[in-house]
C-alpha cells in the first residue's frame, strides 16, 4: 500500500501496533489448539507431545509480542498527542488507529494469558 | 484533478505504461485478485488443517496397505512449477514497460511449463487412484481431495494465462494489463500453495 | 442546516447545574430496573421446582455448583442490564432538553466508554473465567478414570437408551437405577447417530458420539426420580427420547440389580404361555431379547424385565396393559418413524402377548 | 447541495444523465449493474424469503402452542425447523443486510458512483437468487433438509439420511457461498479503492467499517463451510471417508469445520446491525458518535475474535478441558468489543439531544435485545453452565434475541431511516412508532419465556412435548407473542408500501444525516453524485462549507467526471485520488453465468456429473464473453 510521501518508521509502528497482537493471538490459538488435539489423539502414541511445555512457551512468546505491539501503539499515540483523530492523514489516521490499537491489544493480552493459564492448570486430556 | 491518469482511456502499450508509472496504488483488479487469493488460501488452510486433524486421529498414517507417498517425482515437478513464477513476473514487468511481445513470450513459456506439470501430475494422480482409491480410508480421501483441489487450481491458472494471451493478441489495454497483473498474482499464490501441499503430502516421510 | 451546524459545534458550555441531581436520581431507577429484570427471570423459574427435569433444582453437588454459577451470573447480568438501561433512559428523559451535558464534548463520554466498556468487563470476565472455567469445571468434568466404585454404560439408539451394568448381566432400557449418595461413572456412547445424555437435576449434559466413550458423574444426594431427555437432535423422534434415573437406597438398588440379572420368569397361566409362544413365533423375537427364551434380537430394547419398568418407548407411554396393547398394535401412531412395525393381531392374541409381557417382572 | 445549479452545472448534469442511463423495463432490471437497482433486487428477494421463513416459524409455534399438538408430522416439523434456520440466516438476514443495505448504501456513503466490480455485483445477486430457488425447490418436493441447520454427521450421512434432503442443503449452501464470497470481495475492494478524496480510513463511516468487517469475515469464514460441505457430498455420494470412525474419520471434524464458519457467521449476521445503529444514533442524537475510533475497532475486533471461539458450540462433546479453555477465554473477551459499542451507543444518546423518531426507537429496542442476548451469551463462556443449557430452549432464547432482536430490529429501523432516501417520500411516523411497540412486545413475549422453559429442561428441536413438565404456559405465551410480532411486521411493511405511493415528499436530507448519502437527491441519480464530494471529517454532510464547495466545483467542472462512465479510484489507506476508472455498464452475462451455475448444481444434485461438467464449461464461456467486452467499448 504505497501512498504519497510517508516516512516508513511511524507507518510501521502504527500497523504493527494494530495487527501485531492480533496475529500473535491467532498463532497461539491455532498452534495451542493443534497441540492439544495432537496430544490427546490416538496418534500421540507415536508423536509424544509435551503439551505443557508448548503452552507455556506459546504463552510467554505471546505475552512478549503483545507487549511489543502495545508499546508500538502507545508510542504512536504519544507522537500524535496533538493530532485530532479525524484530522488529515497520515497523522490523523495514525492517531485514529493508535487509539484503537492501544485499547484493542489489551484484549489479546488477556486472552493469551487466560487461555495459556487454563491449558497449564488443567491436566492434559482430561475430558470435560 | 483532470491530471489523474485515466486507465480506461489507456489503449496502447505506451499509454498503459504511462498509467502504470503514474499510479500510486495497485489497481482494483489486483485488489480483487488479492481478496480472492485470501479466501482461496483459507480454503487450502482448512484442507491442510483437516489433513493433520485426521492424521492426529489415526495411529497408523498412512494406514496399513497404503504405500508411503513417493518423494522424488513430486519434488521435481513442484520445483518446475514454482520456477514458472519467474517468467510470469518478467511478463508483468515487460508489459508494464509497454513491451508487449516480450511479455506474451514469457507468459507463453510459463504456460507451456505449467501445462507439462499438470499433465504429469494428472498421470500420477490416476496411477495413485488405482493403487489406493479414495474410498479406502480417511487418509486416501483427504490425500486425493487435497491434490485434486490443487490440480484444479493449476488448471484454472492455465485457463487464465491462455485468456490473457488471447486478449493481448489484439494489443494491450490497461484493462488487460490489470488482468495480467491479477493472473500473475494468482500464479505466485498457486506456486506457494504447491509448496505447502507438497510438504503436507510428504509429511508421513518425516 | 446552519442551525444544526451550530448545535454540533464542540467545546460549548460546561457541566450544567442540576444535571448531577438528575443523574443521581435516575441511578436510583437503575437499581429498581436491575431488581425488576432479575425478578422477571427468577420468579417463574424458581416457582417451578417439581417437574423432575429442572436445571435449577439441583439434586447433586455438581448440579448445585452449576446452579450457583447461574444465580451469580444472573445477578451480575441484571446489574449490567440496569446500568445500560439507565443510560438509555437518561437519553429518553433528556430528549427535550436543549443543552448538551459536558458541553457536547466527547472526553467524558469516551471516559465512560473506556471505563465501563473496557476495564470493568475485562476484570469481571477474567474473574468469571477463573471461577467457572478453572474452578467449577473441576467439579463438573468427567470423574477421574477408575475413581468410582461402580459405573453404568449408556448406549444411545434411535430413539431409546440401552443401559448396561458392567460386571453384571443386567440389561435394561430408558430407566437407569443408581444407588443414592454413590459416585457412579456414566460411560456413554452411541449405536447410531449423535445423542446427548442430560439429566438436568443431576449434572450437565454430555454428547454420545460414535467412536468415543464420554463420561459423566452421576451422584444423587437424595433418593428420587430424575427425568432426562436426549438433547442433541437425532432425527425424527428426537422429541420422544426420554429417560428416568431412579436414585434408590443401596439395598433397594442391589435387590433391583439382582432381579435384573435373572433370566425371564416362566409364564404360569395358559394365556401367558400362549403369549410367549406368539412372541417367539411372531417377528417380535427378531428385534427384542428376552433372556432365558429363544428371543435374542438386539435391535430393540431388552424385554427380559419389561414389567419392572414404568414406561415404554423411552417415556412415550406407561407400561399399563391397555397402553401396552395399543403400542403393540400400532407403535407408529404414538411414535411415527420408530423402528417397531405395527402388527395385525386378533384381540385374543394381543391379550395373550400383553399377559405374557406383564409376567416379565 | 444541488440547490443553486446554473447553466454550466446543469449541462454537466445532463451529460451525466445521458452517460449513465440504463435500459428501461424488465430488460433493464435483468442486465443492470447499478448498485442501487441491485440493492433493490436483493431487498425484495430477501423479503420474500423472510416471508417464507416467517411462515415456517409460525407453523412451528402453532405445533408447539400446546403439548401433544398434532398440527405437523414430526418429519414436516424437522424440515420446517431446518429450513427456518437456513432461510433466516442464509437467505434473509445476511443478504438483506449486506446485499440490500450494503449494496445500496456503501457506494453512496463513500462518495463513489458504483461498486468496484458492477458486473460481479450483478452476478452475486443472480447467484443468490438461483441458490435460494434451488434450496426452496426441495420444500415443494417434501425433501427439504431435515437434519437441523448445523446438519451434524452421522445423522446427515447416507445411512441415516438416504434422501436428497441433505444434498439440497449441502449443494445449496455451497452455491449460496459463491454468491456471498463474490459480494464480500466486491465490498472490500469498493471500500478500499473507491472512497471519495480525503476520506482516509479515520474518516470512514462506521457503517462502512461494519461492512468491511462483515466482508472480511465472509472471505475467511465461508471456505471452511464450503470445504466441510464438499467433504459431506464426497462422503455421501462418492464413498469418501471423512466423518466415519471405522475408516479413520471423525464425526467431530464436521463440527469443528462447521463452527469455524458458524461462529463468525453469528457476527456476520450482527455486524451490519451495528453499522446501521451507528448510522442512526448520531443522526437522531444530533452529535458525533462518542469514542468513534473504539467503535470502529470494536466492529473489526468482534469479527476477528469471532474466529477463535468456535469450540464453545462443542463444550458438551467431551473434548479435553485443555482444548476448551482456549475457546472459553476468547468467548469471554469477544464480549468486550460489544460492551464498547453498547456504551458508545447509549452514551451518545444520553449525551446528545436525542429525537426519538421511529428509527431511533427501533435502535433502542435493538440495544435492549442485544444486551439481553449478549448477557446470556456471556453465560455460555462459563463451560459448566454452557454444558447444562446448550441444546435447550435457553440457547434458542439467547440466539433469537441476538439474530432476531438485535440483527433484525436495526434492519427494520434502517428501512424507515433510509426509506426517504430510496423513495423520496416520508413514511408515516405514528404508524411506524406503533408498529415498533407491537414488534417489541411480540419479540419479548416470544423469546423471553424460552429462557425459563429451557432452564426447566425443555430441549431444542423437539416437535412436541408432554404436558407433565410445566412447559405449557410458557410455550403458549411464546406462540401468542409470535403472532403479535407478525402483526407488527405486517404493519411495518404496510406502512412502507403505503408511503411509497402516498408519503409526503422527503427532500434530499429529511433527518440531517451526517454521511454522504444525504448530500445527493432522493432517490439518488444513477451516477449518485453530480460531483464527487471531498471529505474532511467523519460526518461530511455536517461540514456545510465543504458541501457548498461541491456546488461550486460542479460549476467549474472539477471532480465531475462527465466525459464517460467514470468514477475516481484512490489509494487504499488515505484515499488520495489516484486514477480515473472507466466503469462497465449493463451486461446480460452475469445472469447467463448464474443460470449455467444453477443448472450445474441441479446436475450435481441429480448426479449427472458429465452434464454438470458441460454446464461448468458453459459458465466459463459466459465468464469469458463477459470479460471480452471491456468497459471502454461500451
Amino acid at each position: 500500500m504505497r501512498t504519497r510521501g510517508l516516512a516508513v518508521g511511524p507507518e510501521f509502528l502504527q500497523w504493527f501496533g494494530l495487527f501485531g497482537a492480533a496475529l500473535t493471538w491467532t498463532v497461539q490459538l491455532v498452534v495451542g489448539f493443534g497441540v492439544t488435539i495432537a496430544r490427546c489423539g490416538p496418534a500421540n502414541a507415536v508423536l509424544g507431545v509435551d503439551v505443557k511445555a508448548w503452552e507455556v512457551a506459546l504463552m510467554a512468546a505471546g505475552i512478549a509480542l503483545v507487549l511489543l505491539s502495545e508499546g508500538a501503539a502507545l508510542s504512536v499515540l504519544w507522537e500524535t498527542r496533538n493530532v485530532d483523530e479525524s484530522g488529515p492523514p497520515p497523522e490523523g489516521r495514525r492517531r485514529f488507529f493508535a487509539v484503537a490499537a492501544s485499547i484493542g491489544n489489551l484484549f489479546f493480552l488477556v486472552i493469551i494469558v487466560l487461555s495459556g493459564t487454563g491449558a497449564v492448570v488443567h491436566q492434559p486430556c482430561h475430558p470435560a | 484533478m483532470s491530471a489523474l491518469p485515466h486507465s480506461g482511456k489507456a489503449t496502447t502499450p505506451r499509454a498503459v505504461a504511462r498509467v502504470e508509472r503514474a499510479r500510486l496504488a495497485r489497481p482494483n483488479g489486483w485488489w480483487g485478485m488479492a481478496i480472492f487469493v485470501a479466501t482461496e488460501a483459507t480454503l487450502f488452510g482448512t484442507i491442510l488443517g483437516t489433513y493433520f486433524y485426521l492424521r492426529f486421529n489415526n495411529l497408523h498414517w498412512p494406514p496399513p496397505g497404503v504405500p508411503e507417498p513417493k518423494l522424488t517425482l513430486p519434488l521435481v515437478l513442484t520445483a518446475i512449477l514454482v520456477s514458472t513464477s519467474v517468467p510470469v513476473q518478467l511478463s508483468v514487468s515487460a508489459a508494464a514497460r509497454g513491451q508487449l511481445p516480450r511479455a506474451r513470450a514469457a507468459l507463453l513459456f510459463a504456460a507451456v511449463l505449467q501445462a507439462g506439470y499438470l499433465g504429469m501430475q494428472l498421470h500420477l494422480f490416476v496411477h495413485d487412484v488405482h493403487e489406493f482409491p479414495p474410498s479406502g480410508s480417511a487418509y486416501s480421501s483427504i490425500y486425493f481431495t487435497m491434490l485434486g483441489a490443487h490440480h484444479l487450481h493449476v488448471f484454472v491458472g492455465i485457463l487464465l494465462t491462455l485468456w490473457i494471451l488471447i486478449r493481448t493478441a489484439s494489443g494491450l489495454t490497461s484493462y488487460r494489463m490489470n488482468g495480467l497483473r491479477a493472473t500473475a498474482f494468482y500464479w505466485h499464490f498457486v506456486n506457494v500453495l504447491a509448496l505447502c501441499v507438497l510438504g503436507t503430502q510428504l509429511s508421513p516421510l518425516a | 442546516m446552519r442551525g444544526l451546524r451550530k448545535e454540533i459545534s464542540p467545546n460549548r458550555a460546561v457541566f450544567e447545574p442540576g444535571e448531577r441531581e438528575r443523574l443521581r436520581r435516575s441511578l436510583g431507577r437503575a437499581g429498581r430496573i436491575a431488581i425488576g429484570a432479575a425478578a422477571a427471570i427468577v420468579l417463574p423459574a424458581a416457582a417451578w421446582a417439581g417437574n423432575g427435569q429442572n436445571a435449577l433444582h439441583p439434586a447433586s453437588k455438581q448440579e448445585h455448583a452449576i446452579s450457583v454459577l447461574w444465580w451469580v451470573m444472573l445477578v451480575g447480568c441484571s446489574i449490567g442490564f440496569g446500568v445500560i438501561a439507565t443510560l438509555l433512559l437518561l437519553g429518553w428523559i433528556r430528549r427535550n432538553r436543549d443543552y448538551l451535558p459536558f458541553g457536547g464534548r466527547d472526553r467524558a463520554g469516551t471516559a465512560i466508554v473506556i471505563g465501563l466498556g473496557v476495564f470493568v468487563p475485562i476484570v469481571v470476565l477474567s474473574i468469571l473465567f477463573v471461577w467457572s472455567d478453572l474452578y467449577v469445571l473441576k467439579t463438573t468434568d468427567a470423574p477421574a478414570a477408575n475413581s468410582t466404585r461402580m459405573s453404568v454404560r449408556v448406549i444411545g439408539h434411535d430413539w431409546w437408551w440401552e443401559i448396561r451394568y458392567p460386571g453384571s448381566r443386567a440389561v435394561t432400557a430408558n430407566e437407569i437405577h443408581i444407588p443414592v449418595r454413590t459416585r457412579v461413572d456414566m460411560l456413554g456412547t452411541t449405536a447410531d447417530v449423535i445423542h446427548s445424555f442430560w439429566v438436568p437435576e443431576l449434572n450437565r449434559k454430555v454428547d454420545l458420539i460414535p467412536g468415543r466413550v464420554n463420561r459423566l458423574l452421576l451422584d444423587a444426594d437424595r433418593p428420587g426420580e430424575y427425568r432426562g431427555q436426549c438433547a442433541e437432535f437425532c432425527g425424527q423422534q428426537h422429541a420422544h427420547m426420554g429417560m428416568t434415573v431412579f436414585a434408590d437406597s443401596p439395598d433397594v438398588f442391589q435387590r433391583w440389580l439382582a432381579n435384573q440379572e435373572r433370566p425371564a420368569r416362566k409364564p404360569a397361566t395358559p394365556q401367558a404361555r400362549e403369549g410367549e409362544r406368539l412372541f417367539l413365533s411372531l417377528p417380535c423375537s427378531g428385534c427384542h431379547m428376552i433372556r432365558g427364551t429363544g428371543a435374542d434380537g438386539t435391535i430393540g430394547p431388552d424385554l427380559t424385565h419389561l414389567a419392572t419398568r414404568d414406561t415404554l418407548a423411552a417415556l412415550t407411554l406407561p407400561t399399563k396393559p391397555a397402553d401396552l396393547a395399543h403400542w403393540i398394535e400400532d407403535p407408529q401412531r404414538y411414535k411415527p418413524g420408530s423402528k417397531m412395525p405395527g402388527s395385525a393381531l386378533t384381540s385374543s392374541q394381543r391379550d395373550a402377548l400383553v399377559a405374557y409381557l406383564g409376567y416379565l417382572k | 447541495m444541488a440547490t443553486t445549479v446554473t447553466e454550466p452545472g446543469l449541462r454537466r448534469v445532463e451529460r451525466l444523465e445521458r452517460i449513465w442511463v440504463e435500459p428501461r423495463g424488465l430488460l433493464g432490471w435483468l442486465t443492470t449493474t447499478d448498485h442501487k437497482r441491485i440493492g433493490l433486487l436483493y431487498f425484495f428477494t430477501t423479503l420474500a424469503f423472510f416471508g417464507a421463513g416467517g411462515i415456517e416459524a409460525l407453523l412451528m409455534r402453532t405445533q408447539l402452542s400446546q403439548p401433544e399438538e398434532k398440527v405437523l408430522s414430526p418429519e414436516t416439523y424437522n424440515q420446517l425447523m431446518t429450513m427456518h434456520g437456513v432461510t433466516m440466516i442464509f437467505l434473509f438476514v445476511i443478504p438483506m443486510a449486506i446485499g440490500a443495505f450494503g449494496n445500496y448504501l456503501v457506494p453512496l456513503m463513500i462518495g463513489a458512483r458504483d461498486m468496484a466490480f458492477p458486473r460481479l455485483n450483478a452476478l452475486s445477486f443472480w447467484l443468490f437468487l438461483a441458490s435460494g430457488l434451488f434450496m426452496y425447490a426441495s420444500v415443494f418436493m417434501h425433501a427439504a433438509p431435515n437434519a437441523g441447520w448445523f446438519d451434524y454427521v452421522p445423522l446427515a450421512l447416507k445411512p441415516y439420511s438416504p434422501g436428497r434432503n441433505i444434498d439440497f442443503y449441502a449443494l445449496g449452501l455451497i452455491f449460496n457461498g459463491i454468491s456471498s464470497t463474490a459480494a464480500a470481495l466486491n465490498f472490500i475492494v469498493t471500500i478500499f479503492k473507491l472512497r471519495a478524496p480525503g476520506m482516509s480510513m479515520n474518516r470512514m463511516p462506521l457503517f462502512c467499517f461494519a461492512m468491511l468487517a462483515v466482508s472480511l469475515s465472509l472471505i475467511f469464514a465461508l471456505p471452511s463451510l464450503t470445504i466441510d460441505l464438499v467433504f459431506l457430498e464426497l462422503q455421501r455420494n462418492l464413498g469418501f471417508h471423512f466423518f466415519d470412525v471405522p475408516h479413520g474419520g471423525d464425526p467431530l471434524l464436521w463440527q469443528h469445520l462447521f463452527w469455524l464458519f458458524g461462529h463468525p457467521e453469528v457476527y456476520i449476521i450482527i455486524l451490519p446491525a451495528f453499522g446501521i445503529a451507528t448510522s442512526i444514533i448520531p443522526t437522531f442524537s444530533k452529535r458525533k458518535m462518542i469514542a468513534f475510533p473504539l467503535v470502529a475497532l470494536a466492529e473489526l475486533l468482534v469479527a476477528f475474535i469471532g474466529f477463535g471461539v468456535w469450540a464453545h458450540h462443542m463444550f458438551a462433546t467431551g473434548l479435553p478441558t485443555i482444548t476448551l479453555v482456549f475457546f472459553a477465554a476468547a468467548s469471554m473477551m469477544v464480549v468486550i468489543p460489544s460492551t464498547i459499542q453498547v456504551f458508545a451507543w447509549t452514551v451518545t444518546v444520553a449525551l446528545g439531544r436525542p429525537e426519538f423518531r421511529a428509527p431511533l426507537m427501533f435502535i433502542g429496542g435493538f440495544i435492549v435485545f442485544f444486551v439481553l442476548g449478549g448477557l446470556s451469551g456471556i453465560m455460555f463462556a462459563a463451560i459448566p453452565f454452557d454444558q447444562a443449557t446448550t441444546d435447550t430452549y435457553f440457547v434458542v432464547a439467547h440466539f433469537h434475541f441476538i439474530i432476531f432482536g438485535a440483527a433484525v430490529f436495526p434492519i427494520l429501523g434502517g428501512m424507515f431511516y433510509w426509506f426517504p432516501k430510496v423513495t423520496g417520500r416520508l413514511y408515516h411516523e405514528g404508524a411506524a412508532k406503533f408498529s415498533f411497540w407491537l414488534a417489541f412486545v411480540g419479540t419479548a413475549l416470544t423469546f423471553f419465556p424460552m429462557h425459563v422453559v429451557g432452564l426447566l429442561g425443555m430441549t431444542r428441536r423437539v416437535y412436541t412435548y408432554p404436558s407433565s413438565l410445566g412447559w405449557d404456559a410458557y410455550n403458549l405465551s411464546e406462540t401468542i407473542g409470535a403472532f403479535i410480532l407478525t402483526a407488527g411486521l405486517l404493519l411495518i411493511f404496510a406502512n412502507l408500501a403505503y408511503s411509497r405511493f402516498r408519503g409526503a415528499p422527503a427532500g434530499p436530507d429529511p433527518f440531517f444525516g451526517g454521511t454522504l448519502e444525504w448530500t445527493t437527491t432522493s432517490p439518488p441519480p444513477p451516477y449518485n453524485f453530480p460531483v464527487i464530494p471531498t471529505v474532511k471529517s467523519a460526518y461530511p454532510n455536517w461540514d456545510v462549507e465543504d458541501r457548498r464547495a461541491d456546488a461550486a466545483r460542479l460549476e467549474r467542472g472539477e471532480l465531475v467526471f462527465d466525459e464517460g462512465h467514470e468514477t475516481p479510484a484512490s489509494t487504499v489507506v488515505d484515499a488520495v485520488p489516484d486514477e480515473i476508472v472507466e466503469m462497465p455498464s449493463e451486461s446480460p452475462w452475469p445472469l447467463a453465468v448464474a443460470v449455467c451455475t444453477g443448472l450445474l448444481f441441479v446436475m450435481l444434485l441429480t448426479r449427472h456429473y458429465a452434464v454438470a461438467g458441460v454446464f461448468a464449461g458453459l459458465a466459463l464461456l459466459a465468464v469469458a464473453a463477459w470479460h471480452a467486452k471491456e468497459p471502454l467499448e461500451t
